[in-house]
Order: structure tokens, then sequence, then C-alpha cells
């Protein structure tokens, strides 16, 4: 099946197997030689980076110097209105923001644990 | 290179924008913003008597609660210190709004008095309110 | 590593890239070139997306319906400066 | 019963959207100095705001993504951003002026001054989106504000002059360019974006599939109409008591009078009851939007069905979104006036939000058979060009009349 970076991959929403979001394509990568594609990056740095500009360097600023995600295309299972990965989330390395936020922040608060249904 | 020209185009529109701002809050009172500001004020002094008119009567016959009724009053005197202020603190321009402010002022100190007065008896302001209304009418 | 934002929205002979097409085997096999200056596609160069009329024409007409394939050629990569965090962006940038 | 309590959400968005604290004092002094000939503007509003919400809530059940991530997608990041700048600032501005409104209704009832109640209600909404379910809430609100059904009936008992009904013209000692202030302002306030991305997230965190179509739609044209009628409740009771005495409404308090001179204390309880609920729906509503616009935008996990330390970012915007507000009010800056800034960003984002809704729900990648017919896409079409009209006109004629002085 033929697909677009631009149009299927690049600012879709990264869904793991459970349908939980991961990140948003950010910008993809490719292999050395520029024949084929390798990877999905998200983040904030990786969007800054497509940006470019005074804009950009901001918006990579505040990632706070966290490298993007590399997500290997191969974990890539299906790609409609959202990229859905094979693995859980729990797999790939957490956002940076996140899991400071969640260790400084939010999992201080009681009741973070609580599931809602 | 697009970036920076972007940028000086932005900040060229947000300079015009404040200036021109700028300009319309500096620029002299003439006799129309004098009249606007007039005619506000007294719709302003106008409204809160009506509404605490209109309460006051509420209350009498049991329509509203005690704790609503006082804060309506609250804020209709909030309202009228208000107008008011707004009205003195400018300096009338010419002749004519000297007369205009002649006009008014007496009637938005009444509204003051009137107004503690009208909330135990609603219809203590009526024809203040008339000679408020009439005010906003020659002059709109 | 080459990223996407290292080619798309370049320009090429013949127009700008505007997206890139691979196949199964993730192969880069061609690029989708513009003539016009605005790039964004709003889906209206799949089969997929039909109407509204009006809304369509006037995409199309901004696009000016000259959209070419190319085939892909990794020449297409060149390494633009990307911003990096400050301390090697000044260097990039100066 | 279950299927009747399945259409809160809806009931809960369209209260958000119609009968938030901005729109029950402006659409108040609407009817206070202009009777019932705008009318016509909230029956615009309410098809406008039902068709793109069907529209939207179509392709969230079908693509089970929510609205916002779409625009990103369709967009770009660049132009998706300046649509986000402009959602955001709406959205904490009508939060703050939400908090502000539950304050004030319980100023009504218990006359002590509404700054006091700020922290307080601010707390308790905080708490609410931290541990009650979505469900819950949805329900407990949504419900609560139908108390407001008390004005419809007080309309007929105190009998506003129904002819202007049919008048697209502002009475005898009003001006045109005011008259289409208010009109502007009536009508974006019937189409805030907040309520489709409130309602599409809701959508999400309800799970809905394909299956759930029909809920959906049922939630739009039960909701919306409903959360309009509620409105015209406020335009008309204000046009009955106030239009005759030739004077303007600006404080809640003259708001909800009318309901009072109708039908004594019960009347006006049960309408700041339902301001209550409307108010605290809208502040649930707006708070829990900036969290779902920032994270849908970025792509981060979100929403209320997950736990809160899976989705500590969102729930970091939600709770920095809330303190913001309470910092914002705590100024003493009149909660009231504030949304009336609102009008400005509308101007920016109502365009950029709908019109990327409008491309997919005809694109067949997505919807596959579900796509627009003829109805949606003709409609869809006039209202983005009435929306266009609306923001390019909203700005100059904000300065010509000096604020819809």
């Amino acid at each position: 099946m033929r697909l677009l970076i631009g149009f299927d991959l690049l600012d879709r929403q990264i869904v793991d197997r459970d349908g939980v979001p991961v990140g948003k394509v950010d910008d993809v990568e490719l292999s050395e030689d520029a024949r084929t594609l390798t990877a999905l990056l998200t983040g904030q740095s990786a969007l800054g980076g497509r940006f470019g500009g005074v804009l950009g360097r901001w918006i990579t600023a505040a990632a706070g110097g966290a490298e993007p995600r590399r997500i290997p295309y191969d974990l890539v299972a299906k790609v409609d209105s959202a990229v859905h990965l094979a693995i859980k989330r729990e797999l790939l390395a957490p956002p940076a923001l996140e899991k400071w936020l969640d260790d400084h922040l939010i999992g201080r608060i009681p009741g973070a644990d609580n599931a809602e249904s | 290179m697009r970036a920076k020209w972007w940028g000086a185009t932005a900040l060229s529109v947000v300079a015009l924008a404040w200036g021109g701002a700028g300009y319309l809050i500096t620029k002299p009172v003439d006799f129309h913003d004098y009249r606007v500001a007039a005619v506000s004020a007294a719709e302003t002094a106008h409204d809160a008597l009506t509404t605490t008119a209109l309460v006051a009567e509420a209350l009498e016959k049991g329509q509203v609660m005690t704790p609503y009724g006082k804060s309506a009053f609250d804020d209709a005197r909030k309202a009228l210190a208000g107008g008011a202020k707004k009205f003195t603190a400018i300096e009338p321009p010419d002749e004519r709004c000297e007369r205009m402010h002649d006009e008014l002022a007496p009637l938005l100190q009444q509204a003051d008095a009137a107004l503690t007065r009208t909330e135990t008896e609603p219809h203590a302001a009526d024809q203040l309110s008339d000679a408020l209304e009439r005010f906003v009418e020659q002059h709109t | 590593m080459p990223r996407a934002s290292d080619f798309l929205g370049k320009r090429v002979a013949g127009g700008r890239i505007v997206d890139v097409a691979f196949d199964e085997n993730q192969r880069l096999t061609e690029a989708i070139v513009v003539r016009g200056p605005w790039g964004r596609l709003l889906g209206y160069e799949r089969e997929q997306v039909r109407g509204p009329w009006l809304i369509e024409t006037l995409a199309r007409w901004i696009l000016r319906r000259e959209t070419i394939v190319v085939p892909w050629d990794p020449s297409f990569v060149t390494p633009d400066p990307r911003p990096e965090p400050p301390t090697s962006a000044r260097e990039a940038s100066g | 019963m279950k299927r009747l309590l399945a259409v809160t959400l809806g009931i809960l968005t369209a209260i958000g959207g119609f009968v938030d604290i901005g729109d029950i004092v402006s659409t108040s002094e609407a009817g206070a100095r202009f009777g019932l000939s705008h009318t016509w503007v909230l029956l615009v509003g309410i098809v406008g705001i039902c068709v793109y919400a069907e529209m939207a809530g179509r392709v969230t059940a079908v693509s089970k993504r929510p609205v916002y991530d779409l625009i990103r997608e369709r967009l770009g990041p660049r132009v998706a951003l300046v649509n986000l700048l402009g959602a955001y600032a709406i959205t904490l501005l009508t939060l703050a002026a939400e908090i502000g409104g539950v304050a004030l209704a319980l100023q009504l009832l218990s006359g002590a001054p509404y700054l006091l109640w700020v922290p307080a209600v601010a707390l308790v909404l905080w708490l609410a989106l931290w541990r009650v379910k979505f469900s819950t809430l949805e329900r407990i609100f949504g419900l609560a504000g139908l108390s407001l059904v008390v004005l419809l009936i007080a309309t007929f008992k105190l009998g506003p002059d129904f002819t202007q009904m049919t008048k697209i013209a502002p009475p005898p000692g009003e001006n045109w360019p005011t008259y289409f202030f208010v009109a502007i302002a009536l009508f974006a306030s019937a189409m805030t974006p907040y309520e489709v991305f409130f309602f599409t997230s809701g959508g999400v965190e309800e799970r809905w599939t394909p299956r759930d179509l029909t809920l959906s739609r049922v939630n739009v044209f039960l909701g919306f109409p409903l959360g309009g009628l509620l409105a015209f409740g406020f335009l008309a009771t204000s046009a009955a008591v106030y239009e005759p005495l030739g004077m303007r409404v600006d404080t809640l308090g003259q708001a909800v009078l009318p309901a009072g001179l109708a039908f004594g204390q019960v009347g006006l309880g049960l309408v700041i009851l339902g301001v209550f609920a409307a108010t605290f729906g809208a502040a649930m509503e707006t708070s829990l939007s900036a969290g779902y616009t920032v994270a849908q935008y970025f792509g981060w996990s979100w929403g209320k069905y997950l736990r809160p330390r899976q989705a500590a970012r969102f729930h970091t915007v939600v709770l920095v979104s809330i303190l913001l507000a309470v910092a914002a009010l705590l100024t003493t800056i009149d909660p009231v006036q504030l949304t009336e800034y609102m009008l400005i960003f509308s101007a920016i984002v109502l365009p950029l939000t709908y019109l990327p809704i409008l491309v997919i729900a005809n694109d067949r990648g997505y919807l596959g058979d579900k796509v627009n017919g003829r109805l949606a896409n003709t409609l869809g079409v006039i209202y983005l060009f009435v929306i266009l009209a609306a923001a390019v006109a909203a700005v100059p004629i904000m300065i010509l009349t000096g604020m819809g002085g």
C-alpha cells in the first residue's frame, strides 16, 4: 500500500495497541542513504525542528533539551485516522516532561492512581 | 530572512495599533466625547434607581430572598458610584458642556441619596428617574 | 540521519516538494511537487476526499492544479541547519 | 432511564455554550434593549452549532479521534498553533468568567461578596475534575441546569411583545451598528469552539464507536436546541420586564430577577440554581477543554478515562489553567466583561476550527459511507461564510460601537 509521509504520517496521533495516545508524529527519520523510512520521531524538539527559525528554537528549548523519542517504523501495525503501534506504550521510554510532572507534581497529589471506571 | 521580514511587519502592526489606541486615549475631550460620557452616566444612574425600585418592590411582596435583595442593592450602588465618578473626572471642554454638566451633576447627587430611600420605599425616586430619562432623551 | 523536515518544502527542479510517497517496504518512491507557494494539500489530492464543491474548487485553485509527481531521488535531502538545544544552535545560525 | 441519561453530554455541552455567565448577561442585555428582535440570531446560531456538532460527532464516532486532533493534521503545525493560541485564550477567559459566575450565583444566595467565593469554587471545581467520574459530572450539572426551564414558563406569564420575534431591525431609539454588534456576539457565543472540543472529547471519553452515531445525533439535536431555548428564556423574560422600563441589564442579579417577579422566591431560587449548575458546568467544560486542546495539539495522553498519572501533562494544564483563571479574577476584573473580549479571539479561531471539520467530514478515508450528505455540505459551506463574515466584521464593529455601548 502506498502511503504519503506528509499526509498520512506527519501530525497524526500515535496510539498504542490499546488506543492510548503516545504522541504526535512530529517528524520522520530516513536511513542514512535517504532511500527508506526508518522511524517516527515524537516530542517537542522534533516539532521545533519542523518549525525552524526563532519559534522553532523556542519550542525545542521548551522541551528542556530532551531528544525526540524515536519509534522504529517496524512497530507500526496500522495507519488509519491514527498511527497504531503493535505494542503497549509502557514498553517505550516515557516522555521526559510527562515523567517529570508525574514525579514532582501530579503523582504526589492523593488520588493520582485512581482509575475512572 | 523571511522570519525577519515577518517579525518586522508584525512589530510595525503592533506599534501602529498601540499608537492609534494611545492617540484615542490621550486626545483632548471634545463635545461629542463629553456628551457620550454624560449620557452614559445618566443611563447608569437611571438603571440603578429602576433596579433598586424593582427589587425593593419584590422584597416587599416577598418575591425575592433577603440576601438577593442585599446584593442587588450593592450592585446598584456600585454601578451608580462608578458612573458618577467617571463623569465627574472629565473637565467640561467648552460652554455647551458646562451647561450639560450643571444639568446632570445635581441629578447624580440626588440619585445617591434617593437610592438609599428607594431600598425601603420603592417609589421614592420615580420623579428623579423620569428626570434622568428625559436628560438621556434630550442628549442623544 | 535525514528527517522529513529536511526535504519537505524544499525547492527542486519544477517546484516545491509537498509530500513524498513510500511503499510497503518503507522505500521512498516518489515526490509530489507543486508550483504554487502554498503547500498544504488539505487532502484534496486524494480520491477519497470529494466536496463540498466550493471548498474543493477553492483548495484546487490555490494549488493551481499544478501538482506533478517525480521519482524519488536521495539528493532531494540536504541537511539544513536544524535548531538544536541553545549551545549548538548559535553555531548553526551564526 | 439509562438511555435518557445518555443525552446529558449534549445537554451539558449546550448549556455550557448557550447559557454560560457571559451569555446570560449579554442575552438579557439584548432582550432589555432590543426586545425579541434578536430571536432570529438564536435560531441561526442553533442551526449552525447543530450542523457542525453533528459533523464533529460523526467524525469522532467513526474515526475515534476528537476534533482538535484533526485540526493540526489538516492545517499543519503552524496554522494549528495560531488556532491553539486563540482557542486557549478564549477558553481561559471563559473559564475565569465562569468561576466568577458560580461565585456570583453564590453571592445572590448568601449575600457574601463573590470574591470570597472564588477560591472555594476553584477548589471544588478542581476536586470534581480530579476525583469524580466524567459521566457523573455530566449528569449532575446537565440535569440541574434544566431548572432554567422555569424561565420559559415565566416568559408566558410575563408576556413580552411577541410580535418583535419576526422583526430583523433595531427598535426605535437604537442604532444598526449596536444591533449588529449584539447579533454577532450572540452568534459567536452560540458557536463557541470549546463546545465542539468538549463534545467530541467527551465522546472519546465515553468510548463512542460507529454504533453510537445515533446517540451522538440525539445528543446534538436534543441538547443544542434545548440550550438555545434556555438562552431564549433569558432574552424573553428580560424583554418583558426591562424593555418597557427603558433600562439596560449588566449584572447577573438583574438577569435573574424576572423569574422572581413571575414566580416569587421559588422561581428565583430555581433560576439561581440553574445558573449555578450552568456556570459550574461551563467551568468544567472550559477547564477540561483547555487541557484537551493543548494535549491534543501536542499528542499527549489526555482524558479522565486514564489515571491522572498516565496523563500528567494534561492534568497539569487543567490545574494551571484553573490557577490562572483565579489569578485573573482576583485582580477584581468584572467576570461578565471578561467574556466580551472573547469575541476578538473568536474571529481567529472560528474559521480555523470549522474548516477542517468540514473537509474531514467529506473524507471517505476516515468516514467511509458516513461522509457528509448534500444537506450537511450546503449548510456547512453557508455557515462557513457566515462565520467568516462575522469574524471579519466583529472587530471593526466592536471599535465603532465602543464594545456595544
